[in-house]
């Protein structure tokens, strides 16, 4: 079902942890999806994110799309953090099942959560970052009948 | 371990060698059709007899009163379809429970969607249907209920034999799905008061794609698939007889070896739930302790996803499953455990694993060792169990 | 001969060891539910794939366009059943022809019971559909038509090119009952403008009780058969996977074997009509001569009756027809043969026999020494042969 | 599907032929129905059944019963031969399969019209015996709906 990729990630998930006195938390997703994403910037006086972190409730893609993401951002600007989108998630893990995708959206959502707690907590204002839903909807295809 | 551990009985099972035994010569040699007229096809048709023969017996049938379908799904669409049709002049009301498997469910949608009215009655915590309320719910207007015999998710077996004398004091037809417990538990059509009941070989160790609906004698029924005039004229399509053969080999050895079965599959369940119980904290038991098919486990664990732990439990060989295995892929947490009560997160926890006759001891212990440690490794990793934890210091 | 002579295989035919052979491990190595998501099922998984894309290449169609039922026959009811329902808005009328298998007439009368109106179109005197009185037929209610591709009592094969342009012009979907024309013959469901097929695997050396229905990329058709998301959420029920690789398996030999075994088998055929024919009087042959099945002899003895004919091949041990397997037992004679214009006396004296790739010219002499016997022998007990050569002298 | 004694009767059915200037001959059923007998009777001036002899279009059954019928009627008074019911010829081949029972009553038939054909030449009238109808319906039960 997963891609090799995923099923690495998910095995041997990066950056499993958390962050005292982390400079940003979001936390995302909700129990009746199954998925719950929380991510933890450390983000240093020039706007880098020197540290990140995860905690993930969820199923093996969303384990696996975390973990992705909090590589893809670590290291980053919080402008090229910005620029992390689902699909660029999706596409460095080789991509996802279609009943997955959402969970990608997630792992965005989740940075972009971090992200607007930072800013807030900052007193700031982030070029491009809206105040992040903390739901995430799907609309599954019924085709049966 | 190297070798598979399958702990997935529910979803389906490994056809005895016995029964394919018993089925090969009916594809390259007895191969005739059983509705021809020469002495070829009679034998095939003497094999389709037996077969019935070991079906019936199962449940204290008579032979004439099963009819072989491709499964047991095709069973339960045609219990409630051809009701809803022939009974349209006496009512239009079926009821039935709310923690049926979709092949039940999704058929009620159906024909809620034509003018029929459904109610799905609650189940308790342990997954038994409420009777007071499903007697209430009887309407003059009510021509069917429908109750599965036993869960496929939980286990929970339910009071068939009273909720057949309900029907039978209100003259009511009474359907039970009894694909998970034909087989594994005692049936008696007769002392149950049951008109119609629904199996499936491949969960007794039989091939997939043959089922059977019994209906009892006298029942009037429309054929679900119209065509040739097999199966007494009810079902038709060319037997599957192969299919049929080995149903009635499986049946056979069923009914031969249940108690046997049962005893050691009990002593595995109850040790699979033991060990989970006292070594992993933040667990609890779906489904009745006592009304339960003896080969099914299902527990939740607080704080973790279930189908990170499948997936964790397949990468050390092991296979199980996160409520039915029809509704993986799905989003929603399992119909069944919300309607016992879980709150969502708790039931995106659950695990099912069901046991068979070739489970070992040791294949149980290697499974509980890795449980623990998959349980703790995702724990770990989720918010949930991080606030938890905080909330408690 | 001691050994059987099989020619009925439009009842059905034997299953092809290598057929079996392929299904042989799903039953106790490669069981898993492959609706399960671990990677013993993906296994499984993959074996269904790999018999789709094998099914759906023997009609030109996409993989994704092949939807396995239980059989030809329920494949049929879903075909036209499903049609009437979902379509019911935009009409209620659907265009048959006279000469189909109960599969479709049944369906069609029941349907007829609910409000459905049918129009059954005639055929020749050789069994072909009239195309002007089709297209006649058509009315803006019309929402489907279906007619076999080819028949199983005479083996006439319908222009079922012509009858595609026509849906298509008019817009109308367009199903062919293909049960026993699919590894037979070519087709191409693009070309041929078809909407929906029905087929069924122990017609072409596959196993019973697996069949399937194509339907056409992007037409709506709700399921048949309600429950868990198999098939693509078109068809519930566990998936019958021995069967699924075993109808595979068949399709690919058919596949490849087809234009090799037409010639063989239209060797047989056409010795066994010329011999006939040329050795016994008073016989005429049915359904067309030139578009025909590769397999198909039909023909009426004057004066005798079929079962008799029957029996006494079978005391030969030889396997033989007296039209449709599905209805013999019954009075009547064969609809098919009434409707192309025989007299019930002639229909109820006809033979069908239907050669496989195994059948040997020995078999096919032997045979035709017997019916010679045997025609023979009854035509001296029967009163209409006493008459017939009273009146003559 | 057919008993032993049904198999033998069809397969060597007894007294297969015509009479020349028989003394009664009836023919009964119709081709639609797929079976019918014509029985041939002689009788001697004592009213016993000398010979007999039948022709049958039809089904295995058909002509097993013709042939049983005419071996009960052989050497029989005519009043003896109206005793020989559909149902004797039944117990006599062992039972008949429940869809080929009709084909008894047409041997009983039979039997009746070559008496009647009988009783009009002679112009006697014969005790106990009807015209006998010519075509014999059967009322198949239809489960399937
Ligand atoms: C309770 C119950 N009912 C019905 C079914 C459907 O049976 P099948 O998949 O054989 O059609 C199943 C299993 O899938 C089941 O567990
Ligand atoms: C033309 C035709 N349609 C439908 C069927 C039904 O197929 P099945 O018996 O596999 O359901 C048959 C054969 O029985 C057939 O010959």
């Amino acid at each position: 079902m997963y891609s090799q990729k995923v099923m690495d990630h998910f095995t041997n998930p990066r950056n499993v942890g958390e962050i005292e006195n982390a400079s940003g938390v979001g936390t995302v997703g909700n129990a009746k999806c199954g998925d719950i994403m929380r991510m933890y910037l450390d983000i240093d006086d020039n706007g880098v994110i020197r540290d990140v972190k995860f905690k993930t409730f969820g199923c093996g893609a969303a384990v696996a799309t975390s973990s992705m993401a909090t590589e893809l951002v670590k290291g980053k600007t919080i402008q090229e953090a910005l620029k992390v989108t689902n699909k660029a998630v999706m596409e460095a893990l080789d991509g996802l099942p279609p009943v997955k995708v959402h969970c990608s959206l997630l792992a965005e959502e989740a940075i972009h959560a971090a992200l607007w707690d930072y800013a807030e907590k900052k007193g700031i204002k982030i070029e491009g970052l809206d105040k992040p839903k903390s739901d995430i909807h799907e609309d599954e295809e019924q085709e049966e009948d | 371990m190297e070798k598979k551990i399958y702990l997935d009985n529910a979803a389906t099972t490994k056809t005895r060698p016995e029964v394919v035994e018993a089925m090969l010569p009916y594809f390259t040699e007895l191969y005739g059709n059983p509705s021809s007229i020469y002495e070829f096809s009679a034998q095939v048709k003497r094999g389709i007899d037996e077969a019935r023969a070991k079906v019936a017996k199962v449940i204290g049938a008579e032979s004439s009163e099963i009819f072989f379908t491709g499964g047991g799904t095709e069973a339960d669409n045609w219990a409630l379809k051809a009701v809803a049709e022939v009974y349209a002049s006496k009512g239009n009301h079926i009821i039935t429970s709310k923690i049926e498997h979709h092949a039940i469910l999704h058929t009620c949608e159906y024909l809620e969607k034509n003018g029929v009215e459904v109610t799905y009655i609650d189940v308790d915590e342990n997954g038994i249907i409420k009777l007071d309320q499903l007697e209430r719910a009887i309407r003059p207007t009510t021509i069917l209920i429908s109750v599965m015999f036993a869960n496929n998710e939980i286990g929970t077996i339910q009071p068939i034999k009273e909720i057949g004398a309900i029907a039978k004091k209100h003259d009511i037809l009474f359907h039970t799905d009894a694909v998970q417990a034909f087989g594994q538990v005692p049936i008696d059509v007769n002392e149950m008061n049951i008109d119609m009941l629904s199996a499936s070989a491949h969960k007794l160790n039989g091939p997939k794609g043959i089922g059977c609906l019994y209906i009892r004698k006298g029942i009037k029924l429309r054929s679900f698939i119209h065509g040739g005039g097999q199966e007494r004229k009810r079902r038709a399509g060319t037997e599957n007889v192969p299919g049929i053969i080995g149903f009635g080999k499986a049946a056979e050895i069923a009914l031969e070896t249940m108690e046997e079965r049962a005893r050691k599959e009990i002593r595995l369940r109850d040790l699979l739930m033991k060990r989970i119980l006292d070594e992993i904290p933040f667990v609890r038991v779906n489904g009745d302790k006592v009304r339960r098919l003896p080969n099914n486990v299902n527990v939740s664990f607080q704080f973790i996803e279930g189908e990170s732990l499948l997936i964790m439990l397949d990468m050390n060989n092991i296979c199980a499953s996160s409520g039915s295995a029809c509704t993986s892929g799905s989003l929603d947490p399992s119909h069944v455990l919300l309607a016992i009560g879980l709150p969502h997160e708790i039931a995106h926890g659950s695990l099912r694993l069901t046991v068979g006759h070739e489970n070992t001891e040791e294949e149980i212990n290697f499974t509980v060792d890795r449980i623990k440690e998959i349980v703790e490794k995702l724990r770990r990793m989720s918010p949930l169990y991080e606030d938890f934890m905080k909330k408690k210091q």
